[in-house]
């Protein structure tokens, strides 16, 4: 299957749907996923082939190229299976809901505009389809009114200034390469000066760093993450923020090349170190907020703004294992991202859009599956081993030390324990615990969302088990960039860029479990009581009351309060009502009425005269 | 006009009879309807802490007699003569019913369900005369003189069987 | 004190280690558990036969009902018995307990303790001394021994007769009956 | 030999960790001027657990406690004990700092499971002590990983056996000094009691767990003990060639602890992480720089 071909299918495919939905919603749904599971499909067949074809010449007297590789093979297979998985999710979460043809559309352009993004061979596809994306994100994330059209507006604003700047970095490559093709390009750029390469680096980093919440243009990403509707949140979440990481990785060591981004900045401090703080920073402040955060979407939002942070220092970091694990990271985190606001959402499908931590609990009693899954997307969360973020962490930390930087892998080490604390905030205050009586009639969540989060989940452990399969795809883009390969075998990586060895984790966590079950069964067995049976000092347990969830973390929430204002955030908010008031003035002046107009063309001719009059400079 | 808190108390409220329980102590005996105003006014004069409020079973006289014990807070705005005053007033033992002091005294509260629910008195007016420790439901208020504990006892304990095996023997 | 006999232990370590690690549920039920910290504690150390304290009925094998039982109280005590895990045993403390004490005509206390809940031990006198609770937890050792401190194993037998007087005086308890009719032992 | 390894070191940890549990009730029993249970009174006290039959809460609940339990074994897996280093070429000291979270997230979920707001209000605790404790104590390890330039803790012990011991070189002086203030809440001793508080949230996470589901939670508690003491002996203490002076080095680093428990009242949590958070983070954070700046 070529390119142009895959692209047609996934761009034709989101109109089609469109036009469907008028004629009936379960040919609509059926279509939708028909055509997600064929682009997934399709990338998958592209698998180790590199080949470039352009697929519109002459476009602005430019030829338009699409090309495949390991790197873009890698994003645009997680795109499109995750698109694919959410499609699937999305048929339950959006039955009852009205303008869903409209939502099947847009959620199927994303995926297009994304596959776009990732396949374009030249700077000014990656353009186009970069604004494609931008614009139907903030539609779609604006889907349910209100709140979320705040949100919407708040993410287009940023996603605007990062296009522009794009786009003056795309006329700048273009005035001195002459060409738009990137190999091209990167011939140019990484043989230019180094104030060049910088430029060239400020202009794209602000659009994929605005894409990857990196900190300073972080401010969009919680409200956008927790008013989208969740399949969607699942995507925006899991890929859509990886575009920036595609586009950094793009930039640093495709564009500017390898060595050209590696030499940049002074000797003690090169620019990439900087990038890798900014990183670390992006860690830690949003790790500590979702700690507070009793709005289960929103939690998750901040943690992904925090592992958003943990792939950029990966990427930054500049060697081959630092690569590899941000690569890897950010597979690892689109897979149990996704699997988690899909876990919300099938959790306020339930409950009728209640996604109000202190309000629920005891959910495993009547959505078993739903808490396994999310169980383990928690410890994929986490990075408890065995599963792929384990792995993941696991080279980030290994190059942060050995490359010498003990305080970055100081930052990252507390995030991961931020990490568990706000991850368990979220598995205990949905699913453990008493039930309350509101909910005793729960249904588990349908087949048709079990299916996605089932398949995430088994993708966390198997890459978690076997990290050889993703390593090896990653191995294939880090040779690419020119690093060093890393030896990845099917069970880890080898000794000398690291040890990992996941045979003896395994094999140790499964004998330390087999004796522990050993040890459990050596006793009597227990009777098994449902949640009336708790000690509450000799009374019966009052209904309803017997939960401790509200303000989880009471002692770190009275501690760290003071320094968890987002001042990013309310820095942009500052800025935003600056303008409106300049506006404001401005329409005191532009007041709509002809006559003022005319009144201002009389004045300003008589001040004409007068200059003329007293000075006459002609 | 005297300008002991006895000769100001008579001179306002006309139906009431003072008395010196020790130079420390004052009585005051008052008509059910005049407790409130009297309350009111000892509170004014700086006696602003309800000690307690109790009750007694005149079983003889049938009438049951409400006791509040005031005090003054030590170092307080007012130079107050008696340390404590007792304030008594008289029911009826079949019908009895009082206004409540929470207006007044907030901290009545509980020991009026208190007296409701161990001596029967009704506090008009009280937001919640439910029992306060008592489990059961008893027909004759307990504290009450005509309740033969005795006699409860053996009704409602004694009739508790042991638990005894079928084949033994008991 | 057969503590450092190995061959017991060998011959029947679940009752040794039931004799020699009572941790009592740190429930004060009435006016004898004043006794108790004494017990626990530097004068008498109640520690050196593995007598410990605990904080929830979940951890313990053994109940102290120490002093007169009110009404109210009772119906925390047949909660607390019943949360514990069995084997377990349970030890009226004081005279009141055994027939009412000095309480035996008021309205508001429990008068046969062993008629709501299986005792297997007593200890008389208005608040024994901490020697008392020695004396008694050694003759729990014996009991124990002769698998005669089967209390628990009673209250399953005859559950029905207990619930039965427990209604009567508490009249509806708020949890369901633990077993069902019959239980075997 | 291998092999052999993985079945001797749990039960070795097993046994040292009953002995240092026995021992901490007789030492605090001394200071009282009691006499104290004998040593192996925590070994009777487990056999009755296990003979106990308890209540179960669910499935999740019988998990999270195997899974606690699982945990502390395999941390005990990766650490060395006297001359033995297992599984050398599997990922090192980062490797036991991640295993380290597998037990409390364990014993989270059995304690969420029991549905009881004691246990959770002990779990939230338990997070809050352990990030607490974690600042520190990450500065400190990753001062001696930089100091020794290796994550793996065998090639540490190795380099401190040839030269002096961590605590005795200069910058890792210090990260020593804060490892000491921050023992007892990483082994869970008096003054940071706040997780299992018996008076106050009856035993926190411990609260439902009964019978055989206690024993397990004494093992595992057992255990937390070893591998806090032990991991501070190989860091910082330079490990022992055979496992009787490894033994005997631990007695000391619990005499030490026992002393601060006996002496201390417990903290409330807010107090704990400000105590952690203060000094013992500042000293960790200089040795840190200093390691840095010297061994560059």
């Amino acid at each position: 299957m070529s390119l142009e071909v895959l692209l047609a299918i996934a761009l034709g495919g989101s109109l089609v749907t469109y036009l469907l939905s008028g004629v009936n919603a379960r040919l609509r749904d059926g279509f939708a996923v028909l055509v997600s599971l064929a682009v997934a499909a399709g990338v998958a067949s592209l698998y180790g082939r590199s080949d470039s074809t352009a697929f519109q010449t002459g476009f602005l007297g430019m030829r338009l190229v699409l090309r495949t590789g390991p790197l873009p093979w890698l994003f645009a297979m997680t795109v499109s299976s995750i698109g694919c998985l959410s499609v699937i999710f999305s048929l339950a979460y959006m039955r009852g809901r009205e303008r869903t043809g409209f939502y099947y559309a847009m959620l199927l352009l994303i995926d297009a505009a994304m596959l776009g993004v990732v396949l374009s061979g030249d700077l000014l596809s990656l353009f186009i389809f970069w604004e494609v994306m931008s614009w139907s994100t903030f539609l779609l994330i604006s889907y349910n009114g209100g709140p979320a059209l705040a949100a919407g507006m708040k993410y287009f604003v940023m996603s605007i200034t990062g296009s522009l700047a794009m786009l003056v970095g795309v006329v700048l490559v273009y005035a001195t390469a002459g060409t738009l093709a990137l190999p091209g390009v990167a011939a140019a750029v990484s043989t230019a000066s180094s104030g060049f390469r910088l430029a060239v680096l400020l202009l794209f980093g602000v659009a994929f760093a605005v894409k990857n919440a990196v900190w300073p243009f972080h401010a969009w990403l919680p409200p956008a993450h927790s008013e989208a509707p969740s399949p969607f949140s699942a995507v925006l979440s899991g890929v859509l923020i990886k575009m920036g990481v595609y586009g950094f990785l793009l930039l640093m060591y495709v564009v500017v090349g390898m060595r050209g981004f590696l030499s940049l900045g002074w000797r003690l401090l090169p620019f990439h170190m900087i990038l890798s703080i900014i990183g670390a920073v992006t860690i830690i402040v949003p790790t500590f907020i979702a700690l507070l955060q009793t709005d289960a979407k929103r939690l998750l939002a901040w943690s992904t703004v925090a592992q958003a942070g943990y792939i950029f220092l990966g990427i930054s970091f500049g060697t081959s294992l630092g690569v590899a694990g941000g690569t890897l990271h950010f597979l690892s985190h689109a897979v149990f991202k996704a699997l988690l606001f899909m876990v919300a959402g099938a959790v306020e499908y339930r409950t009728g859009g209640v996604r109000d931590l202190n309000s629920l609990g005891g959910f495993i009693k009547k959505m078993p599956v739903t808490f396994v899954v999310a169980l383990i997307g928690v410890s994929g969360l986490i990075g408890v081993p065995l599963t792929n973020g384990f792995v993941s962490k696991w080279l980030i930390y290994k190059t942060l030390i050995l490359e010498g930087s003990p305080f970055l892998a100081f930052v990252a080490l507390i995030g991961t324990w931020g990490t568990v604390l706000y991850s368990y905030k979220f598995l205990h205050n949905i699913f453990l615990g008493q039930l309350p009586r509101q909910y005793e009639d729960l249904e588990p969540a349908p087949a048709s969302m079990r299916l996605p989060m089932t398949i995430l989940a088994a993708v966390v452990l198997l890459f978690g088990v076997v990290p050889g399969i993703p390593l090896r795809a990653i191995d294939a883009i880090g040779s690419s960039f020119g690093f060093v390969g890393l030896h990845a075998a099917s069970w880890g990586v080898a000794a000398e860029s690291g040890a990992i060895n996941m045979v003896n984790i395994f094999t140790a966590v499964v004998v330390g479990l087999v004796i522990a079950w050993l040890i459990f069964r050596a006793g009597a067995r227990g009777v098994r009581v449902d949640q009336a049976d708790s000690y509450a000092a000799g009374a019966a347990v009052p209904p309803d009351k017997y939960q401790y969830s509200v303000d989880f973390y009471g002692p770190l929430r009275r501690m760290m309060a003071p320094w968890l204002v987002d001042r990013a955030d309310a820095f942009f908010m500052g800025l935003a009502a600056r303008v409106g008031e300049l506006s404001d003035g401005v329409r005191r002046v532009y007041t709509g009425f002809v006559g003022n107009y005319v009144m201002y063309v009389v004045l300003f001719l008589a001040a004409l005269i007068l200059v003329q009059i007293v000075w006459s400079p002609w | 006009m005297s300008a002991t808190l006895a000769g100001r108390l008579e001179a306002v409220f006309k139906d009431i009879r003072t008395g010196a329980d020790g130079d420390a102590r004052l009585t005051v005996a008052a008509t059910p309807e005049s407790v409130l105003p009297v309350l009111v006014f000892l509170k004014d004069s700086g006696y602003g802490y309800l000690q307690l409020v109790s009750c007694v079973d005149w079983i003889e006289r049938g009438e049951m007699e409400v006791v509040y014990v005031l005090s003054a807070y030590p170092g307080g705005p007012v130079e107050t003569e008696f340390e404590s005053i007792v304030l008594k007033t008289r029911v009826p033992r079949d019908t009895p019913s009082l206004d409540t002091a929470i207006d007044v005294f907030p901290v009545a509260e509980p020991y009026e369900r208190e007296i409701h629910e161990l001596f029967g008195v009704h506090f008009e007016g009280h937001p919640r005369l439910v029992p306060l420790f008592l489990e059961r439901e008893y027909e004759i208020p307990p504290f009450r003189k005509d309740f033969d504990t005795r006699e409860y006892v053996e009704d409602v304990f004694g009739a508790v069987p042991p638990v005894v095996e079928e084949s033994q023997e008991p | 004190m057969d503590r450092n006999q190995l061959v017991k232990w060998l011959e029947a370590p679940a009752k040794m280690s039931h004799k020699y690690s009572l941790h009592a549920v740190y429930f004060c039920t009435g006016c004898g558990i004043i006794e108790v910290p004494p017990v626990i504690t530097a004068r008498w150390d109640a520690e050196r036969f593995g007598v410990l304290p605990t904080a929830t009925p979940r951890h313990a094998n053994l109940f102290l009902i120490t002093g007169y039982v009110s009404v109210k109280t009772l119906r925390a005590i047949i909660r607390t018995y019943e949360q514990m895990p069995e084997p377990k045993y349970s030890v009226g403390f004081g005279s009141c307990p055994i027939n009412g004490g000095m309480y035996w005509d008021s309205y508001n206390t429990i008068k046969h303790l062993d008629r709501y809940l299986p005792i297997d031990g007593w200890i008389a006198g208005c608040m024994p001394r901490p020697e008392a609770i020695f004396v008694a937890v050694t003759h729990l050792w014996t009991l124990i021994e002769k698998d005669m401190a089967d209390g628990y194993k009673r209250y399953r037998r005859d559950y029905a007769q207990y619930r039965a007087n427990q209604e009567r005086v508490l009249g509806e308890l708020e949890w369901p009956p633990l077993f069902a009719a019959g239980e075997d032992v | 030999m291998k092999i052999l390894w993985f079945v001797i070191s749990p039960l070795a940890a097993l046994v040292v960790g009953i002995i240092f549990l026995g021992l901490s009730r007789r030492f605090m029993a001394r200071i009282q001027w009691r006499y104290g249970p004998p040593l192996y009174q925590p070994l009777i006290d487990i056999m009755r657990y296990f003979t106990q039959k308890s209540v179960s809460h669910g499935a999740i609940f019988d998990l999270g406690v195997v899974l606690s339990l699982a945990g502390s074994l395999v941390v005990v897996l990766f650490l060395p004990f006297g001359g033995i280093c297992p599984l050398r070429g599997s990922g090192g000291l980062l490797v036991i700092l991640y295993m380290m979270l597998l037990a409390p997230l364990g014993m989270a979920l059995a304690g969420g499971e029991a549905a009881n707001p004691n246990s959770s209000i002990g779990i939230s605790r338990k997070f809050a002590l352990a990030l607490g404790y974690e600042v520190p104590l990450l500065l400190i390890v990753l001062a001696v990983m930089t100091r020794y330039d290796s994550i793996s803790i065998c090639e540490i012990v190795a380099a401190q056996r040839a030269g002096l011991p961590g605590i005795a070189t200069f910058p890792l002086v210090l990260s020593g000094f804060a490892y000491l203030l921050i023992m007892p809440a990483v082994l869970g001793l008096r003054p940071f009691e706040v997780v299992q508080a018996p008076q106050e949230i009856s035993s926190g996470p411990l609260a439902e767990l009964g019978g055989r589901y206690l024993a397990l939670a004494q093992i595992q508690h057992a255990l937390a003990m070893f591998i806090g003491i032990s991991l501070f002996v190989n860091l910082m203490w330079g490990g022992a060639s055979n496992p009787f002076v490894f033994f005997l080095k631990m007695l000391v680093v619990l005499a030490f602890g026992l002393t601060v428990n006996a002496a201390f009242p417990r903290l409330r949590i807010e107090q704990a992480l400000r105590y952690l958070w203060r000094w013992p983070t500042l000293i960790a954070f200089v040795g840190l720089v200093l390691v840095v700046v010297i061994g560059r």
